[in-house]
Order: structure tokens, then C-alpha cells, then sequence
């Protein structure tokens, strides 16, 4: 069983790695209207992190702050999924993952913001909305991808194949999110004339910190100039 | 006749010309020209500080810095927009920044090295912008100048965001420092020659500012900068790298070395550090994202033959 | 017939069947099999080491670990020339590769995830894969037998690289232990399951030993290198990830738990982590690489016809 | 002027950085003989590096080692020129940086190899051998792509084209390394059908520290290791 803190470390990895991969499309989109979208998009995943991390911080009792756990964990110890940490090959890929990304967090964030704990309840709340926007962005692109030209209807059904088997790990936790994530997916897809993939392999590992062999490179990047200067203060 | 007449007369009234006012063909001509660069700038200019966003050293900074590259993108999109008021397209603006056909500001043509570089961006080249821009809200053409006057408050947040960077540096480890230096050794002769060259060699300065789109001197504004940026340095406990900046008492002024122009030159025509490898980035963004506007296009087209099948 | 006779007869004076020589499908087409997976093993897991030659923690180690990945492709080379000795091209086994049509060690199909990932491959991995390779060296084929010779040479010299890797994070900081630790808790069943499914299950394994290509039997094998391992892990150490590991002394060998050869079938049938990856890996390489093939030949084509005119 | 510790510094920092891209080559190559070959002139250009920045570490006095001086440095402190940093975009840009590179490295090596300093002068030695080998390798390859098919010439071209204005650096130190440079370099490309391109803009910056925007990245990566262990041993 995992514990708060775990579930902590989990959303809020989930949330950092995303917004470090989106913040990467950030001068190279397809347009600069997109540049502003994904750059938003980013800074909501990133505005969740650090509220995460830190609360997940102060949590722990071990004196890290939000920035110690960012920057100073290797990819052993980091706990997202594998879905977040994967390249994002092309514009269809990065649609694919943040429509499976937003459609979990939006679900996930729904729940949280209803439970127990105050403080993650509040979190929640905020994101839970920044999802919904995420998952209307997400999905607009999938139907203008999917139902738009054959050469971007074969790009978007390729991105969906290729990471759809990473979806099955949001779901190791709350099983019982999948049937409404199906529900909405599967609709999105369907609307944007996107075949919904047969399930099979079902990658794992992430929120063990058995990553695949991306997450190293993009952490490397991430932590190197806070790590080149101990102690600093930025 | 008499919509000149009009013309000049609201330009002497310090007051502004609109869209559907009729203009001078070399009026529209010099706005669109400089509204183009103003807003390429913003789009090129995304670049060097992008080049930091995935390393930014904690996540706050990453945040803002994220935030500005956003905002840059935004003012990109105002300044079409406000050329677009002037009859051209912004596809059309596009296609000649990537043909390499219009300018945009040449200090996006020198590499970001260090982090320190993104608070001197901040600093000294957003602080160059404003004390140019911060005249053109006041500029005769409307759309203009209101997309100054929002893109100048942020411009200004930006400005102080930079300043905090080196301020921390500057009072961090002695590795921080000297990368704080080294970023105002590099970017200062850069900002200086933002202004442009110097008054006597300026071509289009005179008639812009008959036509109240600008309102001072390269060279006034140049001091200007400099005077700021000699007082705030010493509150940063950074040295400007220029063994000649001197208060004049005469002038009220300090006299200060001039930027290498024949540099600037170069730079503009196309032999920066940078200027391939950006135009080559934003080439590359631009042919990769074909595919994803098309499809976006044929989708519209889709949906809205859809909506005309239902409404028939 | 007399063909036969003097193939069996050959087979059991444990003398070597040359390419001229007579030989049954059956030998051939096993024989193939076996020499292309082993020769598309070498290829494919140059990856997973690879992975790590830019990331290299010491100058030295960056360079025995990049002759060690170029080693690799030379047995790669060596065993597809071997294969090519029975009659089938290299072009054509790597097309099967690609097209997923023959297989790979499932070793490589595993992610090296630290530093300490290399030295386990090289200590467990290169050591499992001697074990099996060092019975090949006397296998009927003469030019296998041959190619494994070599092979062994260096397969062997590889194992220590690695040995010393865990060795020296072993008894280094208290983070390098922890990274050998886990890296050998990661590779420790996958590399018992190299030497595939329990002797009950093989089904090529009973004609291979027939033939001398196979002398012993996957179980052996393994038996071989789990008491092998567990001396070696003492002098590291480092634990290996099995509680129930022991001195049986009827047996004269360590009782240890099977690996999982239910997940050993998937990650064959292409469920692995990395399966995936690897071979969009060699394929992007390969379609990557296609217009500079491409070049070679035409130049090459180019050069004969000139060299035939000069002739003529 | 540089000083001697300057100069190897300059060299061994070619060498590691020219070794650093090309080991990048090791399983992506186009085909299997030239994985085995690039690994080879990568393993090269490594030795020649680890001798001179040991050597240049004991010159300097302050008990840095090969690895202190290839793993503790910024960009800032690299002393190579941009020529080796710049990304291989595709494997005519390698070829043509590793011809322009091995024809300036035999003549720089020829020349060290009758110098005055023993001990670089038996590096140098070795060394120049090495160099004429890549040098013949960089040539038969700019060859069969210059005079190969049609795209390959495109590409050779584009690259030559694209790398051209880095080889003006290589000079800054011995100018008049350039004119016989120049001649081996305009017989291959002649032979290869590719256009010598016209000199005109001439980036540097290298040998003081100020480099592309590409280093630091090339840098964050192949430190990252060593950095996250202060002072362990490998």
C-alpha cells in the first residue's frame, strides 16, 4: 500500500514531469497561438507540482522543500508514471499523452478535492479545474488531428497506439478511475474518428521509480545547473 | 486635399490616427515596417531565454521564466494583430521573417551562456526596450500604440524579474557573482547598440518623428539608458564594463563608450553568433508544424460544411 | 546415403562439419536460427550499454565501455559472416530482425537504468552468456566453434570490466553501494532466465545435443552459473535478490528459485519493457541510414564503371 | 597569446568534445562496419583527450586530474572550438566535421610531434597517425556521398555548406596551418564533386569559453553522473 506521502510524491511527479516535457514545445509549436496554450498548460502542471512537493516536504519532516525534491532525486526515486516521462515525438504525441494525462488528473483531482485532507483538498480543487481546460485543449486537437487529413489522422491513431499501454498505470492506485477515464476517452477518440486501442501490454514500474530510460536524460537537463551550485539560492 | 489635410492635422494635435483614417502610403509603410520587426522580435526573441526554461535552477523561476516566454508570445501576437489594423497579414509578416526578408532586433542574435544571462535579458535588454517603447504608447497610430501601453506594464515586470535574477546572483556565491558579471560584460555593449546607430547615421529616424511615431533620438534614448543602468548596477554590486562611464557634471549625463557599430552591422546583416541558428529554429518550428495546421484547416472546413448540412 | 553417413560419422568423432560439406536441413536451418539470434543479440544489446557511453562517470570508464559496445558489433559481424556460411545473407537475417521475425536474447529487452546497470550486464549478463558460449566453442560447426573462440576471448575480459564496475561501487560511497545493490537486484532473474525454459519445456534442446551444437542442457547451464555467481557476489559484497539460496551439500551445488519464466514468455512474445524500444531503435537507425547505403553503392558502382572504361 | 597549458587545454578539449559526438554514433550509424568505425576514431580522439588533459591537469599545478578537468568545468571553462560542439544533425554534418577536424588535427599533430616538449610531442606523435586514419575515413565517406546518389550530394553539399564557417577558427592560433589545410581539404572536396563554399562569416569564441548554446547541453549530460558523486571513485 502506498502511503499519503507516496500519493503526494506521485501527483506531484506526474505534475513536474509534464510540465517540464510541455515546456519544452514552448517556441517550437506549430503556432504561436499554441505556443501560448502549451506554455499555460505547462504552468498549471508546474503550479501543481510545487504546491505537491511542497506539501509532500514539509509531510516527510526531512527538511526538503520543493526544490530539494525536484532537483535533487534521481530517477530512482522519482514516482510519476511512465506516460509523462515518454519523448514526445511528435505534436500527436504530446496531444495523446496530455489527453490521457488530463483526463486521469481530472478525475483524480475531482476525488481528492472531495477527501479528507484539507490542504490536498484545496490543491485539488484549483487543479481540478486547470484539467478540465487541459482536457478540452487535448481534445480539440485530437479531433482536429484525428478527423482532419489523412496524413495527421494516421499521425494522431499512430501516437494513440503508441501510448495507450502506458495508460494502464494510471490506474494501479484507484482502479475503480478507469471505467469514467474510459468513458470520456473513449468518446474523444471516437468523435475524432480515432480507433480506441485493444488493451494488452501494460507498461509499469513508475511510482516504484523503475523508469524507462528517458526519465534519466530529462532529469539530467532539469537538475543540472541547481545541482552545479550546492547550496545556492536562486 | 482634405483627408491629408485631416491627417496632419491630427498628428499636430498629438492625437491619434485610426484604421479606417486615411494615411500616407509612407506612413502605413514605416508602421508596417516597424511594427513587423517590433512583433518578430518578440517571436525570435522567445528563443535565447527558452533556452533556459527546462534548465531554470528552481521551480519558481521556472515559472516565471516560463511565464515571460509566454507573455513574449503574446505581445508577438498584439503586434500582428496591430499590423494586421494596417492591411497586411500576419501569414504574410510570417512568411517574410522566414525568408529572411524583415529584421527583428538584433540582440536575439547573441547566445544565451549561463543563467545569469536570463536576468541581464531581463535587465538590460528588456530595460533598452522600455525606455524605446515606453514613447510609443504615446505614438500617433492607435492600434499601436495601445498594444504599447499593455506590452509595456508587462515589459516593466519582466524588467524587474531580470533585475532580481542578478540581484540574487550578484549577492549568492562567489560562482554566482562572477556568473553575474559575466553576463552585464556580454550584454551591455548588445543593449547599448538596441538604440540603433547613432543619430547622424540613422535613415529613418526623422520622418518618424514628424509623424509622432517616435518621439526621441537613438542617441537621447541611449543616454537615457545609460543613466539608468549606471545607478542601478551599483545597487546590484555590479560594474558596467566600461572603463569611461563618468558622471559629466556638465551634461547632468555620464559620458560613456559607444557600442562597436561596425559589430552591429555585421550583426544585422546577418553575421551575429545566432542569426542562422534562430532563423533556422524558427524555420524548423514552422515547416514541422505544417502538418498540424493543415490539419487543423481541413477540420474547419469539415465542420463547417457539416454546419451547412444541418442548417440546409 | 554416403552424405549422411560421413555427416554422422563426423558428428560423433567430434570432428567439425565445414560450409562445403554435407549437411541435413534440419542442421542448417537450426544452425541459422541459433547463429542469427546470437548475432542479432550482440546487435540489439548494444543498446542497453550504449545507453551509457555519453553518461560515463570517469574519462576511463567512458572508453572501456565504448570498446566494449564496439566489440559487440564486431561479434555481431563476425557470427552474421558465420551465417553467411550456411547460405544466407546478412542483409536478409537483419531484414528478419527488423520485421520482428527472429528473436533476440530477452536479456536486452530490460532498461539500464544506472550507472551500476552496465557493470551488472557485464558481470551477470556477459557472464551467463559465457556459460553458454563457452560449450559453443566445441560445437560441430566449425565455423561457429570458431567465431565463438574469439568471441569467448573477449566475452570473458567484458565479465571482469563489469566485476570490477560493481566491485568498485560496491565498496564505494554509501549511494554507489545502493545503486550496485539494486542493479543486481534488477538483473539477477532476468539473467537466469537467459538460460531459457526448464529442460521439460526446451524444444530445440534434445536434437541440438544430437547434433554437438547444444552439450548441455539450459538446467546445467543455469546450475552452473548460479554457483558461479554466488562465490563472486561474496567477494563484492553484494547480495543476490534470492532468500532461499543455499549450500546444498548432496548436490554438491546452491538450491535457488527458478526465475519467473511465466514473465521470461512474455517478455520473449514482445511484452518487455524495452522490446519496444529496441527495435524502433534499429529501425529508425537503419531507415536513418538508408540514403548514405544507398550513396555508398551508387559511388561504388560509379567507380567500377570508370574503372571498366580505363580498362577497355 | 595562449600559453602552453592553454594549448593542450585547447587540443585535449577538441579531442573530448570531438570524442563526446561521435561516441553518440555507437548503434545509430547507418550501417554496422561504420558503428565499429566511428566507435574506433571516437576511442581515439578519447586517448588523445585523457593525455593531454592529464597532462595539462600536472602543468597546472592544482592537482587536477584528466577527469577534474573533463568533469568539473562549464562551458564557460571549455576551451574547444565551436567546430566539435555543433550537433550532428545528420551523418553528412559528422562526415564533414570530421574531415575539416582530422585535417586540422594531422597538420596541428605534425607539427607538435617536432616540437620542443617532449612529452606533447610523443602524445602529438601517436597522435598524427591517428588523425591521417580519420582523415582517410572522413574522405572516402565525403566521396561516396558527394558523388554518390543525388540526395547524397544535396546533403554533403548542405553540409559542407553549413560547417564551412567553424573552420576558420581552427586558425586563430596558426594561421599558417590554414593553406596547407586548405589544400587537402579542396582536393577531397574537388574529388567528392562538392563545391569548396566561399569564406566570409567566421564564428569563434571557443578558445575563450564563449561557445554555442549547444555545449552546455552536450556538457549536462556527460557530467551528470560524476557531478551527483562528489569525489567518488569510479
Amino acid at each position: 500500500m502506498s502511503t499519503h506521502l507516496d500519493r503526494l510524491l506521485a501527483l506531484g511527479d506526474d505534475a513536474l514531469v509534464a510540465a517540464q516535457r510541455l515546456g519544452q514545445w514552448c517556441t517550437r509549436s506549430p503556432e504561436m497561438e499554441e505556443d501560448v496554450a502549451l506554455a499555460n498548460i505547462a504552468l498549471d502542471q508546474l503550479g501543481a507540482a510545487r504546491l505537491l512537493l511542497s506539501y509532500a516536504g514539509e509531510l516527510e519532516g526531512a527538511g526538503r522543500d520543493e526544490d530539494a525534491l525536484a532537483y535533487l532525486r534521481s530517477d530512482r526515486e522519482f514516482r510519476n508514471v511512465l506516460l509523462v516521462e515518454l519523448a514526445d515525438r511528435d505534436f500527436a504525441v504530446m496531444i495523446a499523452k496530455l489527453l490521457f494525462l488530463a483526463a486521469y488528473q481530472r478525475l483524480r483531482y475531482q476525488r481528492l478535492a472531495a477527501g479528507e485532507d484539507a490542504r490536498l483538498a484545496a490543491i485539488a480543487a484549483k487543479a481540478v479545474k486547470e484539467s478540465a481546460y487541459h482536457l478540452d485543449h487535448a481534445a480539440m486537437w485530437t479531433a482536429r488531428l484525428g478527423d482532419g487529413t489523412d496524413v495527421s489522422h494516421e499521425r494522431m491513431q499512430a501516437a494513440v497506439d503508441e501510448v495507450w499501454p502506458y495508460t494502464h498505470e494510471l490506474f494501479e492506485d484507484e482502479p475503480d478511475l478507469r471505467l469514467p477515464w474510459l468513458s470520456t476517452v473513449e468518446d474523444v477518440l471516437a468523435g475524432a474518428t480515432v480507433r480506441r486501442p485493444a488493451d494488452g501490454w501494460a507498461p509499469g514500474g513508475g511510482r516504484d521509480g523503475r523508469h524507462t530510460e528517458q526519465l534519466s536524460y530529462l532529469l539530467a537537463e532539469m537538475q543540472v545547473l541547481h545541482r552545479a551550485h550546492p547550496g545556492a539560492r536562486w | 486635399d482634405e483627408l491629408r489635410r485631416y491627417f496632419d492635422a491630427v498628428i499636430d494635435a498629438d492625437q491619434k490616427i485610426e484604421p479606417r483614417d486615411w494615411m500616407p502610403t509612407g506612413y502605413r509603410q514605416s508602421l508596417i515596417r516597424q511594427i513587423a520587426q517590433h512583433a518578430h522580435s518578440e517571436i525570435i526573441g522567445m528563443q535565447p531565454e527558452g533556452n533556459w526554461i527546462s534548465r531554470a535552477p528552481s521551480l519558481q523561476r521556472k515559472a516565471i521564466l516560463l511565464a515571460k516566454v509566454q507573455d513574449e508570445a503574446g505581445h508577438g501576437l498584439y503586434l500582428y494583430a496591430a499590423a494586421e489594423t494596417l492591411g497586411v497579414s500576419r501569414d504574410t509578416l510570417v512568411e517574410l521573417l522566414l525568408a529572411g526578408r524583415q529584421k527583428y532586433s538584433s540582440i536575439f542574435n547573441y547566445p544565451t551562456l549561463t543563467w545569469a544571462d536570463v536576468g541581464a535579458i531581463g535587465w538590460l535588454v528588456d530595460g533598452a526596450a522600455i525606455v524605446n517603447q515606453v514613447p510609443l504608447c504615446r505614438c500617433s497610430y492607435g492600434p499601436y500604440a495601445r498594444a504599447m501601453i499593455r506590452i509595456c506594464k508587462e515589459e516593466s515586470f519582466h524588467q524587474r524579474q531580470g533585475y532580481e535574477i542578478l540581484h540574487t546572483l550578484a549577492h549568492g556565491t562567489p560562482e554566482q557573482k562572477v556568473m553575474a558579471q559575466d553576463a552585464v560584460d556580454r550584454w551591455w555593449y548588445p543593449s547599448l547598440a538596441m538604440f540603433g546607430p547613432p543619430d547622424a547615421d540613422s535613415t529613418h529616424s526623422q520622418q518618424s518623428m514628424t509623424w509622432r511615431i517616435k518621439r526621441f533620438s537613438n542617441d537621447e534614448l541611449r543616454q537615457r539608458f545609460v543613466d539608468m543602468c549606471v545607478q542601478q548596477a551599483s545597487v546590484l554590486g555590479l560594474d558596467l564594463p566600461d572603463p569611461d562611464l563618468r558622471w559629466n557634471e556638465q551634461r547632468q549625463a555620464y559620458d560613456y563608450t559607444q557600442p562597436d557599430y561596425d559589430e552591429l552591422m555585421r550583426v544585422i546583416k546577418g553575421d551575429g553568433p545566432c542569426n542562422r541558428q534562430r532563423a533556422a529554429h524558427r524555420r524548423a518550428a514552422h515547416a514541422e508544424g505544417a502538418w498540424v495546421r493543415e490539419a487543423a484547416q481541413a477540420y474547419a472546413e469539415k465542420q463547417a460544411a457539416r454546419m451547412r448540412e444541418v442548417a440546409a
